[in-house]
């Protein structure tokens, strides 16, 4: 359990506090996988850094587990950082090590002592993320997704209760990311391990979390479980990134429409997949014609959802329509 | 010197620059302005004057100088003795020399011409034998006869007086010696004689020692009130040499 | 031997100099691995305790920033003088080799112990972060992140130190130490015996490079990959 | 235009040689994106920055307008790689200057001593990044991102006729990347820049890309036009890829359509949108039940595309599926 | 001036010690500028010359360095004396302030290059390599990159440089060149007068402590953000 209590943050450059969070109230319980959201510095790896002090907030209190960390003194500090991994965004590897030791490090940190063991656990570690061959190698020799390989590796050395993640994944090419991701949600799954994960990929987004926050310019603007936020959108700035999630929405503001015929529609739905054979059997019953013009049709974690933008044609369309809505799918006229 | 009338001297801090001071309004009074460049070294004041830069030095004995004219190939002169600073062994530990025990520790200067002053004061008291007693430039390797087992070691001269508690006997230059507190008349347990060949010299090259203000200056250094002044001053540590 | 002598017609006594490089060797020895053991904490202390760093302590940082530069700012001779009856104390005695040690380790240590500041200055903010966060202590901080990453520039300190004491070992014949610096003062500036000079110099000059290429051997081996 | 000639690039490394490219050929023409997809230490970063000699290839040529960049010396070097841009996988700004520093940086380095001249364009190029408000601020003062676009501001400074992006937008948010990818494009298009693209995010491809290579092990095991490629992958690592830009196929492989009844098929066409009205129409006609399983329906560039998992159900199925092969729709039976 | 009188007893002219503070100053002021216009681009030099640097010219390198590692091998005083005729050559006197320029610049200038050297080979790979891309010369390179991105180990590097000045001045007393360490050697260690050698190790250390002060300010300004 993380919790927020009116925390704030302000950096001091050229004389100035300039605000890089506002005052926020934030839960982010056990075993969750919590997502942050954001444009390019809106403060997400402020908020993140918070967690385990390597921000001081400028005002409020952070509880990990009911301990307020902002209270602590150092060697407490220490014992609950041991208990929360970190993936940097710049990796932080230490130049002077190797692959290994570098991986090594946080468990001889934690007292680990019998080599055998230490080595034991690298190399179940980078085999976990595909670097067995490269354990000798210095970090200065690695390419940049195998240098956040390392980072991950370390991160997961100790087993931490807590995973702080920021843009864990923006260096590593789908097919990595999904390997590692899969590796989260089995740690998630197994260990009721709580992930808190900045990023800019959306489909991670939908792929691995629980819930998510939205920051725009200092602020949280939206939070809530990935499928509302998702699907029901409120703040602008959400919709702009929820739009990128669901490319309809991004082509339709592209493709010129004027030429197709028929009525502009949106269609939505979410939970057991009732939409697309209503779809079917709606337009056998209507005699209507339909061109989808876009659309996706996927999972929220494990809740299918679907958003159409098509074009109707026909005489009954308006009978389509009331059918379609009694199916329980939700339809938004869009203006030509 | 660059004006007719200056003339600059170099010297050693104690005593020579001292007693230079003292010449200062007497040759003020001819007509001379005194000039003096205190030097803490032994190589300089001799090389400035051959070269030129300072006119005369008054610092060292004759054995040095001639040592160094014969190193170095300068023709350096001397112009008159000025005075003597006699050398001296200090001890802290024992009242006479017959104390000393055999295996005694003792510390001399490492400066060559000082070394081999401390060897052959060391030599004329009989407590160690060199090959060659007249030789002004002797060493340690010139021992023939060392019957007391004494154990050598050689230290910048300025530091002798500072080691008088940790060894048994000191080979110190008066004028360390008088600048660390000692009193060569009471405390020396061996002390030259006003024979001695280290008188101190004013020096200069042949081309000035005949230089009227140079004769000026060494009849001034001579003269009854400098006389006066160095025995009322150093109670015999420094010891008038005309 | 013949060709020797004619070569180095003052040179009477080879066997002096050999001695005189084996009493350098010794107080560089000796004192480099002193002044290692003091300067690297001192110089892990000053940069520790420096303002806006780990440990901020302006107090402490104050005053031992001001006892470093009081050291570095005595020049070697004086020290030696003032430190006598403290190198008495440590050695037993205030001449020779051993009596040299403690005023070169107490004059080196501090001017290595701000090149080390100096270097660990130059290890980057995100690996401190990434070990604060993994836990670390300040101990381990120092033991596991800021020597090891930082050592590439602690070697290069350790080069420079070893060759200014080198320097320092030349005014060690006041006290009677010996070594080859001592004896390039007297023979060749006390003594006018340039073919001694020559030969002691040289052999400094060797011992020196010696000193640099094991630094930089070394330095390359373990700087920054 | 860009030319690699029996280019292959080993590094020393622990006192052997690990080969890092193999030998290939490559042209890459005037105005062109051409975009390198690849796994996590596949070569991608080696291959570009072989073309302006940062890495030196073990063996083979490498031409920049018909120049051979590995014959130059020194000061021809210079002069080509002035016409080169480049964006860095690790940003690499100057921590002791300012980001109007930074930015302002190539333009002294080209001999330009106005300041006037140098403002103003750094202001411009900061107003297009949108990093206007931070021009005073230092390196180590910035958000990732920012760090990533002042890095892009800096390699467009010389307006250059070459623009090389090691994961230019990959510490961007979808934002700030859609932004960026406009701007880009928009210069590929006004001023004919050639742009080589490292990327991980498959729709960055999709959207601004001719053509892309794909990189494994070090080899180039595909290349072609955008469309081709994403539409008829030939190699295994390909087709993972691609399978994460329309990810259908990976839901399909999570997704339990066990239950669901009927034929598992999938339906793609590229060009004109005439899938969708004729699915509508085919099922009306035959009177078959259709069931959408997963999908997406977009754009590669311009060209309209879609790929569509379903279940079919009903006698007439198989009509249907020659109605719809008829319309130009592909059909791949999936087992079940 | 009672007052002083009796604390300082030996002290019979205040001037003198004015005198030298001011010595020392105009040798470290002099010295110092000489020692970076010389220093600096020598460091430059054998950062670039060395073996995989931007640069490599192992002959060149392997010459530089020995040439930096004699001037840093030979004690200082022994380097016045053999650099008396250079020195004559170049400022027309081997004695005072103007003398001792030359040898202080000479023993300072290498020393400096390897704190030059040291520093430069912290900067980053990646931005050189930025900058090799934007097209930079190597001068540019040097100019703009490693200069500016190494100042903070280059102006740390001076702080040292100076206050190892500091101590060299001390030795300028056997040409006569005077300064607080001259003074300090002469009254303190020569004529056992403990009052002289007080005053002047204390002006000493406050000069050190304000170069320190100044080289941490500098450092802290224009170091890395
Ligand atoms: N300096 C080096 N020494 C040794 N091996 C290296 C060096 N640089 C890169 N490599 C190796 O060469 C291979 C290709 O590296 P490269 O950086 O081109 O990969 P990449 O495709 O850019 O990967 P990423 O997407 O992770 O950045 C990797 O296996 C890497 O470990
Ligand atoms: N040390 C600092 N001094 C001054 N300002 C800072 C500092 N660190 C961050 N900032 C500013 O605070 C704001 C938030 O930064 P933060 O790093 O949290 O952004 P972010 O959301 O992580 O962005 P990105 O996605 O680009 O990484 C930015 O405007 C940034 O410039
Ligand atoms: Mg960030
Ligand atoms: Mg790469």
């Amino acid at each position: 359990m993380i919790r927020f209590v009116d925390v704030h943050k302000s950096y001091r450059a050229g004389g100035r506090d300039i605000p890089a969070l506002q005052r926020f109230n934030l839960d982010i319980a056990d075993g969750e996988v919590f997502g942050i959201i954001g444009l390019s510095g809106a403060g997400k790896s402020t908020l993140i850094r918070l967690i385990n002090l390597l921000e001081r907030p400028s005002g409020g209190q952070v509880f990990v587990d009911d301990v307020e960390m902002t209270a602590l003194a150092e060697p407490a500090l220490r014992a609950q950082r041991r208990r929360i991994g970190m993936i940097f965004q710049h990796f932080n590897l230490l130049a002077s090590q190797t692959v290994a030791d570098n991986v090594a490090f946080p468990i001889r940190l934690a007292g680990e002592r019998r080599a055998a063991v230490v080595r034991q656990r690298v190399e179940e570690l980078l085999a976990r993320v595909g670097l067995a061959d490269h354990a000798d190698k210095y970090p200065s020799q690695l390419s940049g997704g195998q240098k956040q390989r390392v980072g991950i590796a370390r991160a997961l050395a100790n087993r931490p209760s807590i995973l702080l993640c920021d843009e864990a994944t923006s260096a590593l090419d789908p097919q990595t990311t999904a390997s590692v991701l899969a590796l989260l949600a089995q740690i998630n799954r197994e260990l009721k391990l709580t992930i808190v994960l900045i990023t800019h990929e959306m489909d991670v987004v939908r792929r691995v979390c629980d819930r998510v926050a939205v920051l725009d310019g200092g602020a949280i603007v939206e939070r809530g479980s990935v499928a509302d936020v998702f699907l029901h959108p409120q703040h602008a700035t959400t919709k702009r990134f929820v739009n990128e999630a669901l490319p309809e929405e991004s082509a339709s503001a592209h493709v010129p429409y004027a030429q197709v015929p028929g009525r502009l529609l949106r269609l939505s739905f979410r939970g057991d997949a009732t939409m697309t054979p209503a779809l079917g059997r709606v337009a056998r019953e209507t005699g209507i014609d339909f061109n989808i013009l876009a659309g996706r049709i996927d999972r929220i974690k494990d809740l299918p959802y679907g958003q159409l933008t098509l074009a109707m044609q026909g005489d009954r369309v308006d009978a389509a329509l009331a059918a379609l809505r009694q199916a329980g799918i939700e339809i938004e006229e869009l203006p030509r | 010197g660059k004006d007719a009338q200056t003339l600059t001297v170099a010297a050693t801090a104690i005593p020579h620059a001292e007693i230079l001071k003292q010449v200062k309004p007497i040759l003020a009074r001819e007509g001379v302005n005194l000039q003096v460049k205190v030097f803490a070294d032994y190589v300089q004041p001799n090389m400035q004057v051959a070269e030129k830069n300072i006119d005369l030095n008054y610092f060292q004995t004759k054995p040095y100088l001639d040592a160094f004219n014969r190193e170095r190939g300068t023709h350096l002169t001397i112009i008159t003795g000025v005075h003597i600073e006699p050398f001296g062994a200090y001890s802290r530990k024992y009242k006479s020399i017959a104390e000393l025990p055999d295996g005694a520790s003792v510390t001399l200067p490492n400066d060559p011409s000082n070394n081999s002053r401390a060897l052959l004061l060391l030599a004329k008291n009989g407590l160690i034998t060199l090959k060659d007693p007249s030789n002004e430039m002797s060493t340690l390797k010139d021992i023939t006869a060392n019957p007391k087992h004494l154990k050598f070691r050689e230290l910048e001269a300025a530091m002798l007086p500072r080691t008088l508690d940790e060894v048994d006997l000191a080979l110190i230059n008066t004028n360390y010696a008088l600048a660390a507190g000692l009193n060569p008349t009471k405390d020396a347990l061996l002390i030259e004689d006003k024979n001695s060949p280290y008188v101190n010299y004013l020096v200069g090259r042949p081309d000035n020692q005949n230089d009227p203000r140079v004769q000026k200056l060494a009849k001034a250094l001579t003269s009854p009130e400098i006389k006066a002044f160095i025995e009322q001053k150093y109670h015999g540590a420094v010891l008038p040499a005309f | 031997m013949n060709l020797l002598q004619r070569l180095f017609p003052n040179i009477d006594d080879w066997a002096e100099i050999g001695r005189a490089c084996i009493d350098t060797l010794l107080m560089l020895g000796g004192s480099m691995a002193l002044t290692v053991a003091i300067g690297l904490p001192l110089g892990v202390l000053l940069y520790l305790t420096a303002p806006n760093q780990l440990r901020p302590m302006p107090k402490l940082y104050a005053i031992t920033s001001l006892l470093v530069n009081i050291l570095r700012s005595v020049p070697f001779i004086i020290l030696m003088i003032v430190l006598m009856p403290v190198t008495y104390v440590l050695v037993g005695t205030k001449l020779g080799i051993r009596g040299a040690i403690p005023p070169l380790v107490i004059g080196a240590a501090p001017f290595f112990a701000r090149l080390v500041e100096t270097a660990l200055r130059e290890v980057q903010q995100g690996v401190i972060e990434a070990s604060q966060a993994m836990g670390a202590s300040l101990w381990q901080i120092v033991r596991h992140v800021l020597l090891p990453e930082a050592r590439g520039g602690i070697f290069a300190g350790m080069t420079v130190t070893a060759i200014a004491l080198v320097g320092y070992t030349a005014m060690g014949g006041a006290i009677g130490s010996g070594g080859l610096g001592d004896l390039a003062y007297r023979y060749g500036y006390l003594s006018y015996k340039s073919d001694y000079m020559l030969v002691t110099v040289v052999l400094l000059i060797v011992l020196v490079q010696l000193l640099q290429m094991i630094g930089d051997r070394v330095v390359a081996r373990f700087g920054r990959h």
